[in-house]
């Protein structure tokens, strides 16, 4: 069995006491709200792009630590980055948790930084859905904000 | 025999069980996810795997020996469900693939059948996905009404205004026992009640035909459904019982072999119960696995795991409490006697899902979760929660591991 | 492997299903009744068996270790049927109680709310009961029309009249090969004429998925579906399979757990394929069993088993006509090309109930009745057939013993 | 295993061979068919009740050697008695078939005569259906005489 070690990392336990980006945007940030049928656990994501750049995301909602803590080091990630850039993000976040399956339009040259904590999850394949419950929720956002 | 066994000793039940031998990492399995579903002894995984070996033929349809055999192995273990619940006949007996199958069947036949515009259906806020959803869709495609029995402030239905909601009522369908507050409910006085309003009473039994003694004629219910896996028996397996006139007068659910007399271009007609609503070929290996476990239950006495759930229940709300005072809250009834051994809880902030993987660690199996019943989460107010459901074969000991294991959580969080 | 071992031999891998072994008054087991449904190989019901024994968790739902376990093998399972159909991937597999579910879900879901009054659907004169009730079940509640290709005095679907006969047509449901006939249909050809006419095509492939290899995908079809029971696999599962983008687009179902996404009082949300045709509590150990069997086939080879079975229809066609020459007739083509291994047929004017049970006296298991293809039955002019259907395990040995005890049938008669 | 010769007894291949009362009444003589979903077989009785009496019953249809002979002893042995006669004996001839339940309401001292042939068919539980597939189709016309 993989020891719970892997799973629950310092810096993954230091987003979920301490969550960054929580809260709410007002309109004309679009909002979207996803959830994991398995657990309950629901998440709204709040995001402000102008000129194809994301000004501004923040997030609210109730999970688990690992929901909590991904969606957290998320948002910190993403704010500042043009959309195009924050989509091959997501992918290769995505394809460290074994979810995309061809790799061609993965850029493997991305450093995810501290997100790298997460890979521990992959040995749990249940919290997977977790892990990734904040990311699916921004590609909804930004698609809304495509609209 | 019924409640005849005084001996019962859960850890010398759990030998019957082989999985519940295991051990990982040199740990024995706390399985307490019976709630969910329950484990199966060597007799039904034997007589599952002899009969394939030995006798497996179809069923109904062929007239050699063999197939003669089967059908009669398969017949048998529908009369020993009959009387495992008290049915009247085996002609109420109807197989299904679980239990939601079995409340589709009622909504979808009888309920399109007898159901229109503006008809109301009664549920109560403790009920699972399966006794809602089904209910939800005959909403959407004939705008029946949705009615709910709330709760009280101590987990139980609220029923002080039941006769109101009652009123205009056609059908009161509700669980005899809640999965995630493990509340039981008073299932002949609900039964009365709706027969007093002329509502047809369906009683969901999932959770208590496993786990206690079960009499549908007592109970005065129309219908009750219950799953097989959570009864010892195999997976694929689910039971509706119905009161024979009524199940007569429905029309048919689904259609195919088996549950036809005649068919022709241009229509079919019917069969007879229960090859009715028993389209196809059955859960043929299944049925005879749930006979077995049928007759393992009754030999352990159902009266005996009642007696042994309040036990447990006793010992485990104790426990946590002296163990954990106020750190704990367990969403559910108090006392012994009107609840199950499922207990839904909230720990010192841990969010359920990594209370659960940390138990894992333990070889603790708890479920985290809405436990499919998300009206309910909402209106106890958790979005989650950590359930430790217990049955015949777990002991003392698993409680205390369980405590142990809980102990450990709050070093990482 | 498909096709890769070219040592089949039906002797050797008779010792694969311990009841083929089994002897009855000294004389062998004769089992030909493999179209109603198969026997299953050691490897299935061991497998199942460990699973029970060592694996047996709750799939989908719970987070520890054990579950997550069995939710793995669980969906390398899906993922092994999925590969064996050539499926595009395994959100396309529906697991059913069996194909006649996957048939009444088609009709309840897509039919439900694609079909209105005069819509018409196109089936044929050979279809199963499970092909044909759930249609006219549509059809007394919606008023559409049924419509049927004939059959050709050689037991093949008569296409001379195809393109009329899909005139104005939503939806052409029909068999991969006959039950009854053993007549196997050009799956391909069919698809292509039912889109050609802007029709959904619909592939009954309970006969052919475990007989030759199947390729759901050159088939071309929108639905298809078969029984783990007749394919070496558990009894209680079927499966669905169906293009995504139509599996997405329909409406759900039954009603319950693991099904939705979100419940509130008001209304729910569906899960995601294959959830959202999933409620409740799936065959968990016996989809794992299929997963078994569809190995074992696999390892076999689906394309030695087709071979097998020409050779077979080869034989059983040659020996019993110049055995018995106008004493029996067989309802079925002549070409061993054309059809399966299963045969109807009269003989010497002994009723076929009366026959199987005489036959049933040197263990010879053939199924007598009307197959639940009654209209066929009208068609070809028998109110009942006796039928031996021959399979991977089934010998030449078999098809002697076969005649040798019609022979003796006449003794009596 | 239960031999055959248990069920193929020579007076049943008889009735098989040369049944009687094989044929139709026009009306008034009522008619009613049944069939055994099982295997496909079905049975047509016509019965003509005057005064409370069995005047003449036939019988058509497709069956196997078991439906066909226990439908043609049924008639030979019917016809002539009173309706309440033919309800008693019907009733003795399921309770030998054991599918009367209680036998409190069988006269055990009719005596079926020839037909006790047809108890070896009690050993070969598939074949039961079609032993009284003609005898529950007789029940049917009685009670359509009643009407
Ligand atoms: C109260 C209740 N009703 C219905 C069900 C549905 O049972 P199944 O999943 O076997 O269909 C369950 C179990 O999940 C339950 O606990
Ligand atoms: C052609 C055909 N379709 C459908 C079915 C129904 O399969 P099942 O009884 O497993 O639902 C069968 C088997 O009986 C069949 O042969």
């Amino acid at each position: 069995m993989p020891g719970i070690e892997d799973l629950y990392r310092e810096i993954i336990l230091d987003h979920y006491r301490t969550p960054r980006n929580r809260g709410e945007l007002p309109p004309p940030a679009v909002s979207c709200e996803g959830n994991n049928p398995l657990c309950g656990d629901d998440i709204c994501i709040y995001l402000d792009v102008a000129d194809g750049v994301v000004r501004d995301v923040k997030f609210s909602g109730q999970g688990c630590s690992i929901s909590q803590s991904s969606t957290s080091m998320m948002t910190v990630a993403v704010k500042g980055k043009t959309v195009a850039e924050v989509q091959a993000f997501v992918r290769r976040f995505k394809h460290m948790m074994t979810l995309t399956e061809g790799d061609d339009e993965v850029d493997q040259s991305i450093n995810l930084g501290d997100i790298e904590a997460l890979q521990g999850v992959v040995k749990f394949p249940v919290r997977i859905k977790c892990a990734t419950l904040g990311w699916n929720t921004l590609l909804e956002a930004l698609k809304e904000t495509q609209n | 025999m019924v409640g005849t066994n005084t001996a019962f000793d859960s850890a010398v039940i759990r030998r019957d069980f082989p999985l519940l031998a295991k051990e990982i990492d040199g740990k024995p399995l706390v399985y307490l996810d019976s709630a969910n579903t329950s484990q199966k002894p060597n007799i039904v995984i034997d007589t599952m795997a002899k009969f394939m070996r030995e006798s497996y033929a179809p069923i109904n349809r062929s007239a050699y020996t063999l197939a003669a055999n089967a059908t009669e192995l398969f017949e048998n273990a529908r009369n020993a469900v009959a009387k495992f619940i008290n049915s009247n006949n085996s002609r109420e007996i109807i197989f299904t693939k679980n239990a939601t199958e079995a409340l589709n069947l009622i909504v979808n036949s009888w309920g399109r059948a007898n159901l229109q515009r503006g008809d109301v259906v009664l549920l109560t806020h403790m009920e699972h996905h399966a006794n809602i959803v089904p209910w939800q869709m005959l909403q959407q495609e004939r705008g029946i009404e949705l009615r709910w029995v709330p709760l009280t402030s101590d987990f139980q239905l609220d029923l002080s205004s039941l006769e109101s909601l009652l009123t205009g009522v056609k059908v009161f369908s509700f669980t005899s026992m809640s999965n995630v507050l493990g509340t039981i409910n008073p299932v002949e006085k609900l039964c009365a009640a709706a027969h007093a309003a002329g509502a047809l009473a369906i009683v969901d039994a999932c959770q208590s035909v496993p786990h206690a003694p079960t009499d549908v004629q007592a109970w005065g219910a129309d219908f009750a459904m219950f799953s097989s896996h959570k009864m010892c028996g195999p997976s694929g397996l689910g039971v509706l019982w119905g009161r024979e006139e009524i199940l007569q007068a429905m029309p048919p659910y689904l259609g195919g072999g088996n549950m036809i007399s005649e068919v022709r271009l241009d229509g079919f007609t019917c069969a007879e119960l229960p090859a009715k609503f028993e389209a196809g070929t059955p859960a043929i290996a299944e049925v005879v696995g749930l006979g077995a476990a049928v007759e393992y239950l009754s030999s352990v006495g159902m009266a005996n795991i009642r007696q042994h759930e309040i036990a447990t229940s006793s010992y485990v709300l104790e426990m946590l409490t002296s163990r954990f005072g106020d750190d704990i809250t367990i969403h559910g009834p108090r006392n012994p006697e009107l609840r199950g051994a499922t207990f839904s809880f909230a720990f010192r902030g841990i969010h359920p899902h990594d209370l659960s993987q940390v138990l894992d660690q333990s070889n603790v199996c708890v479920r985290a979760g809405h436990h499919c019943a998300k009206p309910l989460m909402k209106i106890i107010g958790a979005n989650a929660t950590a359930r430790a459901s217990f049955y015949l074969y777990n002991t003392t000991a698993d409680a205390d591991a369980l405590a142990d294991a809980l102990d450990s959580a709050s070093d990482i969080f």
